[in-house]
């Protein structure tokens, strides 16, 4: 389903944020990817959003060679993943409801359909009351839970998520969760999420990738994850 | 299939709405820029109009010498004049109707008996009138027909009508390459505006990338709000020009200076004024909603 | 220090964000503010920090009435507190070193003082050799402790920091909250800290507000909170 | 202190450098506008130059009366002249100075010697010439002089003379005012444009004001953007205007249509035009970023 051989990632100014990543998530998995602040964990999720593409090496996704796809492709590839960003990316001039339904638009969903399924995201991540209002009005956490509304509201094969949870109190943070695991287990879907989240990563115990300077040092099948200060 | 044509046209008003200070920026250039257009339009069309009333109103006046009166002779010498380049029209005017025309010309009744003897024994030439093709080889068709036999005399208004001609053709080539030049100035001035207005939310069109949008579909609601823009920056010069031009023509009577220069009837000038406006407001829009647009789903990958 | 007398926030909306809130927090106080998402913890920042005005009621700092300010003197006023914003609000066009900078040039500090002082804070933070990226080159973790160099560079009074953590993995957590506890004790800054996480709130015991749909549900002067569900 | 004059200047050009996209646009808004005032300025100088040259060649020829010969009596007539309103300036010319101007007309020595016996019996007069303060009165000058007593004939070059300085005057003033318009529809155009550069960094303004910068300290760099843009939008018209103007100078050697409509000299006119250019560039590019600036500050607390 996924698959990163030989990755690396350098930026323009010289950072070398991945080195040579060898990684295989299956379908259906569920995956959390741990690491100090700066390791590397968002420029992977870039290179599996297509938004980077890897200075060396070959990033697959659903049998697509995201570092190879024509700019113009890239849209495409992308309705077969959803992603939560870490600066969430809400449309700031369209409201809750229309940014969800946005993403359901550019896959020429029919109309009442999309307004069936936005109305039931958002009493997923709960914010059946917030559908008028625009990204601006709304908490830290409520735009972070928009953002997975978006990203789960087409059923995506593939569901990557950067932190999804960094904004949320524990109580909402495990709720996400059960959210989360419930698609991967119902719908299949493939979930791979980036968190600093220890006791979330240790209450519900998944495969733990752990990244340190671009580097993965540990892939822990079994999950929880013991701090090494 | 019904909604894909109505969601771009649907957001494009939203767009232009939930931007309003922006719409009203790239508006209001467009505004400006087709006042300015709007001018030269106008300016350009009388100046033409000017042109063709001077050069038609031009016309050599050949004079049949008494000795050429018979049919054939007068047939010879309209054929021949038809013949030289450059000629235009050529009509014959008998040496009655020229006395006519003559009589025509006092308004006292008085006066006009005095003359009437004289139509007996008629004092007028037959003449040929003749236009020309291009009023500033005026001079060079007449010193043709002057050298045709059996003509007696021509008048074209000599030096002082084909400098007016050339002058006015000058000003008429000139000015067309000003408002030309100036319009495609124009338009690109319009086109940076609707750049900037799209550069402030180039974050937006990244955006609909990641969510999976197609080019074409985050393109089409942008070209739309271009031409909403467009529409609505055309509507001041329109009233201004179409409401401008009647009132012009009202005061001036008509005529700019002299009578000469008559200025072309507001209807349907000024829809014609109008709707050009509207064109250029509305593909200036587009054009340039849909350059930036495409520049700026480049940004990002 | 600070102060708030019956004060609430409605925003335009109709929301109401914060409900007659009665707070005293003294010179040299480190406070915790928790409470779930939404709750309106960041309102009460921005009242603090004068960018919304109270629908009622009054909120002083440091001897200002903040939400009388006239709109010219509000730069002025904040030049005595620090903020670290939830969204971190840098400016993007500025390098890192240039942000905390500027920050320092608008008190008209000399500029080799300038200098000493930001290599200082980002050697704190530990973004010695960020200096010259810019904030869209930055990890989310990185963006937020240059958010929080920023706001310490000018030895401000008062510290109010949003979830100043909620993007750093435990261990850069750690330190940041050893930095603000030395900031907090050394130089008798006051501190308010919004946050989510409990294990910290919970090893680093302080004063504690818990505010629940805009109302302070609890005011815990010894610190530490169970959750309750 | 230093710091304090020069922080702005760095930051104003770091600015125009870190926003290169907006920066350009803006500029070529600069440019495009300047250059449509440009020739507006360059066609509005020439046509006040034409025009008072030609109201300085209409000169009212005022010929004395042989019976008037005496300095007293001629005296008098040139102070009358004088008195009359609108007149600018009387010049007095002797029947000896007219008949070796007149002498001077021939280029032929022999025809010179013609002439040269009529020294003697003298048939020149005396005469006055007079140039009005305002073309457009020529004639009604002329007639009041007429009336004097002691003038034999005066002569103004008639009707067509008046109607010329007329129609230049009114050129003249319809063109002065429709580029005054212009003008003020092009420093909006530019003033719209910096606000939408502006426009697309509210939000960096917002944070300038989060971190304690006092409003002015914020305005400042953006001025000196502002100014920059300007200069930068300048120099593009301000090179075609003088190499354009020079280059036009050549080919038309000077005149336009006829020997009557002079050019202004290139030198030093050129170098006015480019400083009138710069400085409006500079005055919108600071005035706009000025009001763009002052809007966003308020934009939040
Ligand atoms: N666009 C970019 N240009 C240059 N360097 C970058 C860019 N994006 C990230 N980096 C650098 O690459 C490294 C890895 O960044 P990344 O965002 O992947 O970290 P992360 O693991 O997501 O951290 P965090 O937990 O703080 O979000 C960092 O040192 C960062 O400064
Ligand atoms: N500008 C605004 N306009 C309208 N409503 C707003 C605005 N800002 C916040 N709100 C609403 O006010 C309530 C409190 O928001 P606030 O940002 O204070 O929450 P918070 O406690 O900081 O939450 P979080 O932990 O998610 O950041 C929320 O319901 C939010 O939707
Ligand atoms: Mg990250
Ligand atoms: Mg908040």
């Amino acid at each position: 389903m996924i698959e990163l051989i030989h990755a690396s990632k350098r930026y323009p100014n010289g950072v070398n944020a991945l080195n040579d990543i060898n990684l295989k998530i299956d379908q259906g998995e569920f995956v959390y990817i741990i690491g100090p602040t700066g390791s590397g964990k968002s420029t992977l999720i870039k290179l599996l959003d297509g938004e980077e593409i890897p200075s060396s090496g070959t990033v697959n996704v659903v049998g697509i060679n995201v570092g190879k796809l024509r700019h113009s492709k890239v849209p495409l590839y992308r309705r077969n993943i959803g992603v939560v960003f870490q600066d969430y990316r809400l449309l700031p001039r369209k409201t809750v409801f229309e940014n969800i339904a946005y993403a359901l638009e550019v896959i020429g969903m029919r109309k009442d359909m999309i307004r069936l399924r936005v109305r039931q995201v958002m009493n997923l991540v709960g914010l059946d009351d917030k559908g008028n209002s625009f990204p601006s009005e709304l908490s830290g956490g409520q735009q972070q839970r928009v953002a997975i509304a978006r990203a789960i509201a087409n059923k995506p094969k593939v569901l990557i998520a950067d932190e999804p949870t960094g904004n949320l109190d524990p109580a909402m943070s495990d709720e996400i969760m059960a959210l989360l695991q419930k698609i991967n287990r119902e719908e299949q879907t493939t979930i791979v999420m980036v968190t600093h989240d220890l006791p979330l990563v240790n209450k519900h115990k998944k495969r733990t990738i752990v990244l340190e300077e671009g580097h993965i040092v540990a892939d822990l099948q079994q999950g929880g994850y013991v701090q090494h200060d | 299939m019904i909604s894909r044509f109505f969601r771009p046209i649907k957001e494009g008003f939203y767009g232009v709405g939930r931007h309003a200070a922006m719409s009203i920026s790239s508006a209001s250039a467009v505004t400006i820029t087709l006042l300015i257009i709007s001018i030269f339009l106008i300016f350009s069309f009388n100046l033409q109009q000017f042109t063709k009333d001077v050069e038609q109103s031009v016309q050599i006046a050949v004079m049949i010498d008494y000795a050429y009166e018979e049919q054939s002779q007068m047939d010879k010498i309209g054929i021949d004049i038809g013949n030289i380049e450059g000629v235009n029209e050529v009509k014959f005017s008998s040496k009655e109707d020229e006395f006519q025309y003559y009589l025509d010309g006092f308004e006292d009744e008085a006066q006009k008996e005095v003359f009437e003897p004289f139509r007996e024994d008629n004092p007028m030439h037959n003449a040929y009138y003749v236009s020309v093709e291009d009023g500033s080889n005026l001079k060079v068709v007449a010193d043709q027909i002057a050298q045709i036999e059996g003509v007696d005399s021509i008048d074209y208004g000599g030096e002082s009508a084909v400098v007016l001609v050339n002058a006015l053709n000058s000003i008429r080539t000139g000015g067309g390459i000003l408002a030309g030049a100036l319009s495609l100035l124009a338009i690109f001035l319009i086109q940076n505006t609707i750049k900037l207005t799209i550069f402030a939310r180039s974050d937006e069109i990244a955006i609909m990338r990641n969510v999976g949008a197609k080019n074409g579909f985050i393109r089409s609601p942008f070209l739309i709000e271009g031409i909403i823009i467009g529409i609505l920056g055309s509507i001041i010069p329109i009233m201004l020009s179409v409401f401008g031009y009647i009132y012009l023509y009202r005061i001036m009577d008509g005529v700019i200076i002299s009578k000469m220069f008559v200025m072309i009837p507001p209807h349907p000038f000024v829809l014609k004024i109008g709707g050009i406006l509207l064109l250029i407001g509305m593909a200036v829009g587009l054009v340039g909603s849909f350059f930036s647009v495409n520049k700026y789903l480049r940004w990002k990958r």
